[in-house]
């Protein structure tokens, strides 16, 4: 019965979702604020990377509220399992190949994620994914020894520091440069490491800031009972 | 049709395969890595549409973290759908 | 000086603060309170008499509304009525209350609703008007819950019932608003004819709905019997006697205000309304009949009251509305005598229910006097006031043609002797028992207002001329010719003879005294005193203490023929209406099925439904 | 550094990421931080309020102009609504301050600070993505805070919002989707000056998604479902944060949208029209609760209807009536849900039974839930009243008298089930008398609403002289886009 | 054109295993599957046929053969997003189990009328 009144009311949702999106040309160029950032995202940002000078910069107070989306995530985990866990895990480690492997993968992976974070404004990649790639490597820690204990003190310090990292540069933007967020160190030479002012500062503090948000989620819900 | 509209179109069938998949599946175990399995054609799907960011992420936080969020809960829970 | 002082922002102030101050003494010094409500009420009381009548206005903005207070005739009339009964209630309540339990709440409350009351009637605007009547509501339902235990629906359905009248008040007002742009009273009254005749129509029957409803006019008088048996006896009399009077107010500001104005349906609304007012007469007196508790009794006698009044008004005769402002005046005296003296049995026997009461004449000699004037004057018999307005009542009525209303009203009013005689011989008459014996008379703050109130029934019935004055000036003010009268001579227009109320009092009250001396010859010769073991039950020798007079069943044949006819009363229909909506309700509740999918499958359900209305009505063009 | 509309995103997320660190050192101060901080705001707020009301202030983010930026839009409306959300956050902290007393309380007090900030920010970005990421924001945090107790229904409250609150956010990432594909721009004011770009199908398929996205923030009937489970198992504090401060950043945030985008006569008589429905069901389903929460937040629902109506009429009064009635919504229904909260502590019980002769034994309490309710049904001389009576007024100058009779009648409803526990409250009963006291910060925070309540309920004009420009600033969506764009 | 055609489907699968699938997990991977969705259909939109990504890692690239880069910064943070969702979700479900020890939508409904 659900079944067919969903189907029937998914059919009529997705023919009509289907009629507006279908008959939009794939493909095509469009005018809009997209042009104007690929313009000017070298002179104004000085990140080659338009994605990265949009996310940072043109639209940095989004990245702000995702940090704060993730922070958020951690937080109310951490609040919403409060009660659920409390117990050691006390299972086996894992196969010793397994642990061998992490262990030589561990620090890779962790260079890796910094690499992609440090390099937000040159290449693809950015803070997410780097503190997602950190997280990964945690997690691998996590699977192989069961004893592996992510340091919550030091995890939580990490977080709150690389949070008020950010706010910091944007009301240090405030004061000096004018406006919340403004980029107020030279922009440098375009292609450079340090270059891109902010940038490289903020995607770092936001690589710390989901690296750690990551793990403390990951290692709050595998803390949880079974 | 050149190979490029071939091999998106393989793709898309992979990815709705998939996704009847994992839902379909009464194993919740393998029904996550069906979307584990959506997530990686999704990241191969953003590298084609020309975004490198997105696709990075989509590998790193789809395919990646939230198939292993997923396990984790599943551990914690039932694997198996009534 | 004096006069600079007395203002109705003055009277308003003292009243409302004095009120919280009431309240918080409580807090601090318990016992000072009850002195302190009175001589707040004195103040006020005494500011309202002293209130000039025509110049003491006051003008505001509230709200970018336009507000106005002022007195004038008709407003003084009620502001009188208010302002004694309230002040006599405070000194009611001091012994009445003493010892019970939350009294700052009691005194607050109490002198809330008389301040709101003073405040309906020198509103000059609609606004400040519905503003007071609805505190004057919610004062007056924490009265009624103030005594409830366990017992829920009583402060409800008297919260209900006001509720629907005052926002029907409220959408009458807001339409007028919308009209005149104003809420003044007087630019309201100026503007009515501009409005599309279906809209005044709706304005009239709205406010008088309205209004009505505070006059427990049928069918919407349900709330009125449970909640006066619900509140303290000493608020009863203040409800009774003054509260109800606000919606008599209304109606009478409505009919000859704005109805007139509606030249094409005026007639009809009287008609309907007079009508109205006679069913609920006739009704509410067999109702009143069948009552064991004797507050509820005194409730319905209410009720039938406020019908006459509204006859009174609706009928529209100059005489009739001088009739039923007398009424008014008087109703508030005697109801409140009554619920006084009920109160009194009370507060020494903790009873009210007539089936236990009996014998106490002799305990309570002054209450029972008390008893005894409220009911002569009910009853308009001479030489008490309610002979007058009784009078007046059936000469205008007849003089309109309203002869078959007129039986009914004479119905009614005849057997309103039988509820009156239940009421008195019930608490009063009949054997003394042992359980009474403790009973006192009650104290003299108790005494005090009943006397006095008692005095003025009889002064009205002698010399109804000093109330007359002030009603026929407020009449003024409502726009209608007076008719002639001397201080106790009433001029009839029925064939141009005068009729001198004093003397047909004086005959009739000589021909009641007769009958009474010559019963009392009658049966002096046959009354012989009898000891308990003298009379013959079937060879039983009864114990002393037995009881043999008998107050249950008091009308038992009378029931019987009449009570099918009017047991299926509009308190069910009220009832089935109310429990249908709260199954409805029930019903509605299950739309929310717990289940987070349902709700999900609602958001989808309802976006396909937009979307289909909105290809299929507007084809995505809006 | 002079206060600026972004000091009150940047501030509490500060605080927010510097409550951990503090939490290290000592707890109490992290009860106090939020405290701080939202008085700080609340200063802020009252020394921007009168510049706000006169002009809009744009605030520009990351130096970028609109619409290559993103900006803050601080118009007339926020600054109304963004006064009241910080000084209702104030008092709502204070009351927190002793009631929750359940570890971990850092957490409670960081989800709790984003929330507000949360709301905040959807009233006041200029950009339609940036709205985006505040509803989730503030949703995240309700979903957290709701499943902060113990008990499993509160989890199971916040699954149900969590679900409904998805679909929220998919519709209204699909309606940012359409706007841009089409007029290739993200901030509300350039959106709204190339709204006639849209083809008439995807702008309606577009409004349909921000009528159910945004519905199911703002509580429009068919869409409520998750509302009452989510206000009556949150903690008493965050249901007050719930019905004052969330739902009201959604409803101005629906409206925006629909005043910006769609704003024609069909729209907004269906909008009068689901307000309507919404109050109607909700205070009839109110009715019949046995739980004093959960018919808190039925009558929640209502009241939204009641603005929502109000705000479909289109009219200056109308539309300063609906804040008007957002304003004393959000007071009184804190009140409520803070004196509900302490009643159901003191009883033991959450069902409406329970508050039997609760009245004696806990006088101030009581007389605080009773003076809400009074308020709330729309007895004068409390706030409610007001309002209440500036939407009818608002209604009948369009002529509209049956609506007024449905409301009307909708409100006997609601007065029947309020004055139902204000019986129950004073009615005699033997009961223990219950050791357990109403702290003091609980009473001051309730006591300030209650003198809020009653000084605009004998002198409205305080807070009239606000609501006009207010109401005008939402209304003109021409001034919107030139103001936005410069 | 076929990305359109994929995304929509997995829009509609998804949707599907919300409305229909008991089980909460089920669910939460629907909701997962429709923001997956959505993000494919948002970045195909931004795609411009023979355009390169928005990087300027040679000087041979020029601004006018480039992607629309703002539906990527945006899906970007949608994923990031939709992860937090994803374990909030998920925290709930955990949560649940421990107290109902059952995954059925239909059983988890003390909260009604």
């Amino acid at each position: 019965m659900r079944k067919a009144v969903a189907i029937l009311l998914l059919g009529i949702f997705g023919y009509y979702f289907a009629s507006i999106f279908l008959s939009l040309p794939f493909g095509e160029k469009r005018e809009g604020v997209g042009k104007h950032y690929l313009e000017n995202t070298i002179s104004e940002t000085g990140s080659v990377n338009t994605v990265t000078s949009i996310v940072v910069s043109y639209r940095g107070f989004d990245t702000l509220g995702e940090v704060t989306v993730l922070f958020l995530a951690s937080t109310g985990l951490g609040a919403i399992l409060f009660d659920v866990r409390r117990k050691k895990r006390n299972e086996q480690n894992a196969s010793p190949i397994v642990r061998t492997t992490s262990t030589v993968f561990y620090p890779m992976i962790i260079l890796l994620g910094a690499y992609v974070f440090v390099h937000g404004h040159l290449t693809p990649g950015g803070g997410f994914q780097g503190g997602a790639i950190i997280a990964t490597g945690v997690l691998l820690m996590f699977m192989a020894y069961r004893k592996f204990e992510a340091n919550h003190t030091l995890l939580s310090v990490i977080e709150s520091l690389a949070g008020l990292t950010f706010v910091t540069v944007g009301l240090t933007g405030l004061i000096y440069g004018g406006s919340f967020l403004v980029n107020f160190l030279p922009l440098g030479t375009p292609n450079d490491l340090v270059s891109a002012g902010v940038i490289p500062i903020i995607y770092i503090a936001v690589g710390f800031k989901v690296g750690a948000e990551l793990t403390v989620v990951l290692d709050d819900m595998l803390k949880t009972i079974r | 049709m050149d190979w490029m509209a071939f091999l998106v179109s393989g793709l898309v069938l992979i990815l709705i395969i998939s996704a009847v998949f994992s839902i379909m599946q009464k194993d919740l175990l393998v029904a996550v890595i069906g979307t584990a399995a959506i997530s990686v054609v999704l990241s191969i799907l953003f590298y084609l549409l020309q975004a490198p960011d997105v696709a990075l992420t989509e590998a790193a936080i789809g395919a990646a973290l939230s198939t292993i969020i997923f396990l984790i809960a599943i551990k914690k829970t039932d694997r198996f759908e009534e | 000086m004096v006069e600079i002082m007395i203002s109705i922002p003055v009277i308003f102030v003292t009243i409302f603060v004095g009120a919280i101050l009431t309240y918080l003494i409580k807090l601090i010094m318990p016992k000072v309170e009850a002195y302190f409500a009175l001589l707040v009420s004195a103040a006020t009381s005494y500011m309202a008499f002293a209130l000039p009548k025509t110049e003491s206005i006051y003008k505001f903005n509230l709200g970018s509304f336009n507000l106005m207070w002022g007195n004038n005739e008709y407003s003084h009339l009620f502001a009188m009525l208010v302002a004694v009964l309230g002040f006599f209630v405070v000194l009611y309540s001091m012994d009445f209350m003493a010892g019970k339990v939350n009294l700052g709440f009691y005194y607050f409350n109490l002198l809330v609703s008389i301040g709101s009351m003073l405040g309906i009637v020198y509103s000059q605007d609609f606004l400040s008007l519905f503003i007071f009547w609805e505190i004057m509501t919610w004062s007056s339902f924490m009265l009624v819950i103030y005594a409830q235990d366990e017992k829920f629906s009583v402060g409800i359905k008297y919260f209900v019932f006001s509720a629907i009248g005052a926002y029907l008040l409220l959408t009458a007002l807001v339409i007028l608003y919308t009209n005149s742009g104003s809420f003044l009273l007087e630019d309201n009254i100026n503007n009515f004819i501009y409005l599309s005749s279906q809209n005044q129509i709706l304005v009239i029957i709205f406010l008088i709905i309205g209004f009505g409803v505070k006059a427990a006019m049928m069918p919407f008088h349900v709330w009125a019997p449970d909640a006066y048996k619900a509140a303290p006896s000493s608020f009863t009399a203040l409800f009774s006697g003054a509260l109800s009077k606000m919606g008599i107010f209304g109606i009478g500001l409505v009919l000859f205000k704005f109805a007139i104005q509606n030249t094409d349906y005026f007639t009809y609304f009287q008609f309907a309304l007079a009508w109205l007012g006679g069913i609920t007469a006739l009704l509410s007196t067999f109702y009143a009949v069948f009552q064991t508790d004797a507050k509820k009794l005194l409730a319905y006698s209410s009720i039938g009251q406020l019908g006459y009044i509204i006859v009174g008004l609706a009928v529209g005769t100059p005489l009739s509305i001088m009739s039923a402002l007398l009424l008014t005046i008087l109703h508030g005296a005697f109801k409140a005598m009554l619920f006084m003296s009920a109160g009194a049995v009370y507060y020494r026997t903790g009873l009210l229910d007539m089936n236990e009461t009996r014998g106490l004449i002799r305990k309570m000699p002054l209450t029972f006097l008390t008893a005894l004037m409220g009911i002569i004057t009910v009853a308009g018999v001479p030489p008490l006031g309610g002979f007058v307005s009784k009078w007046m009542l059936y000469e205008a009525l007849i003089q309109s043609n309203y002869y078959f209303l007129v039986i009914i009203i004479f119905v009614a009013s005849t057997a309103a002797f039988l509820y009156l005689y239940r009421f008195i011989f019930s608490l009063f008459l009949g054997q003394e028992e042992k359980e009474f014996e403790n009973v006192k008379e009650v104290p003299i703050k108790m005494i005090i207002p009943m006397l006095l109130l008692a005095g003025f029934t009889l002064a009205v019935g002698v010399v109804p001329g000093f109330v007359l004055e002030q009603i026929s000036k407020a009449m003024g003010y409502l726009g209608i010719q007076t008719p002639n009268w001397e201080n106790s001579v009433l001029f009839s227009n029925w064939e141009n003879s005068s009729v001198n109320l004093m003397s047909v009092a004086t005959s009739i009250g000589i021909l009641f005294v007769l009958g009474a001396i010559f019963l009392t010859i009658k049966n002096y010769r046959s009354t012989r005193y009898v000891t308990t073991k003298d009379i013959h039950t079937s060879g039983e020798v009864p114990t002393e203490n037995e009881n043999l007079t008998f107050a249950v069943n008091f009308y038992q044949p009378f029931e019987r023929s009449l009570g099918s006819v009017i047991k299926p009363s509009i308190d069910r229909i009220f009832n089935l209406i109310g429990k249908n909506i709260e199954s409805a309700a029930d019903y509605l509740r299950y739309i929310y099925t717990g289940n987070g999918q349902t709700y999900a499958m609602y958001v989808i359900l309802f976006f396909v439904v937009l979307i289909l209305f909105a290809d299929l009505m507007f084809g995505f063009k809006f | 550094m002079e206060f600026s509309p972004v000091h009150y995103i940047a501030v509490p997320l500060f605080a927010a990421f510097l409550i951990p660190l503090v939490g290290k050192v000592s707890k109490e101060l992290v009860k106090l931080i939020p405290g701080l901080v939202l008085l700080y705001l609340s200063y802020g707020s009252i020394m921007l309020f009168p510049k706000g009301m006169e002009n809009p202030i744009i605030e520009i983010i990351a130096g970028f102009k609109p619409p290559f930026g993103i900006a803050l839009y601080y118009g007339a409306t926020a600054a109304f609504l963004v006064t009241l959300v910080t000084l209702l956050g104030f008092v709502i902290w204070l009351y927190s301050y002793k009631f929750i007393i359940r570890e971990p309380i850092e957490k409670y007090y960081m989800l709790f600070m984003l929330l507000i900030t949360g709301a905040t920010g959807i009233m006041l970005t200029g950009d339609i993505f940036n709205l985006f990421v505040f509803l989730e924001i503030t949703a995240i945090a309700s979903y957290s805070l709701t499943a902060f107790l113990r008990d499993k229904d509160s989890a199971e409250a916040a699954f149900k919002y969590l679900l409904i609150g998805s679909f929220s956010s998919a519709f209204f990432l699909l309606t940012v989707m359409i706007l841009y594909t089409y007029t290739g721009t993200l901030n509300l004011a350039d959106l709204a000056s190339k709204a006639d770009m849209i083809p008439a199908n995807a702008k309606g398929f577009a409004l349909l998604l921000v009528i159910v996205g945004m519905g199911i923030e703002a509580e429009i009937f068919p869409l409520n479902g998750w509302a009452p489970d989510a206000y009556s198992q949150a903690p008493s504090p965050i249901g007050a944060v719930f019905a004052g401060i969330v739902v009201k950043a959604a409803v101005y945030a629906f409206i925006r949208i629909i005043f910006l985008f769609f704003k024609t006569p069909e729209v907004l008589h269906f909008i009068v029209i689901i307000g309507l429905i919404t109050l109607i069901i909700a205070e009839m389903a109110a009715l019949r609760q046995h739980q004093i929460k959960r018919m808190l937040a039925f009558s929640s629902l209502g009241q939204m209807g009641l603005v929502i109506l109000a705000l479909g009429i289109g009219t200056t009064e109308s539309t300063s009536a609906a804040l008007f009635q957002m304003f004393n919504h959000a007071v009184i229904k804190a009140m409520l849900f803070f004196a509900a909260g302490y009643l159901v502590f003191h009883s033991g019980s959450k069902l409406i039974d329970s508050v039997t002769g609760l009245g004696y034994d806990k006088p101030i309490t009581s007389f605080f839930f009773s003076l809400g309710a009074l308020a709330i049904i729309g007895l004068p001389p409390f706030s409610g009243f007001w309002s209440k009576l500036n939407v009818l007024i608002s209604i009948a100058s369009e002529g509209e008298i049956l609506i007024i009779v449905l409301i009307l009648a909708a409100s006997v409803v609601e007065a029947v089930y309020y004055l139902r526990i204000i019986g129950k409250l004073y009615t005699r009963k033997e009961i223990d008398s219950n050791p357990r006291r109403t702290p003091i910060s609980g009473l001051l925070a309730m006591g300030i609403l209650a003198i809020v309540i009653i000084v605009i309920g004998i002198y409205p004009d305080v807070l009239t002289q606000w609501l006009q420009p207010a109401a005008e600033n939402l209304l003109n969506s021409e001034e919107y886009i030139q103001t936005g764009l410069f | 054109m076929l990305y359109y055609i994929g995304a929509i489907s997995l829009i509609l699968i998804g949707l599907y295993a919300v409305l229909v699938k008991k089980n909460l997990l089920k669910i939460v991977i629907g909701l997962a599957i429709v923001d997956s969705g959505l993000n494919l259909l948002f970045i195909a939109i931004g795609y411009v046929k023979n355009a390169t990504a928005p990087i300027f890692s040679s000087e041979s690239l020029t601004a006018d053969k480039m992607v629309d880069p703002v539906p990527q910064s945006l899906v970007l943070t949608a994923i990031v997003i939709g992860l937090a969702v994803t374990a909030v979700a998920l925290g709930l479900v955990i949560r649940l189990y421990d107290h109902h020890k059952t995954l059925d939508i239909n059983k988890i409904r003390q909260l009604k009328w």
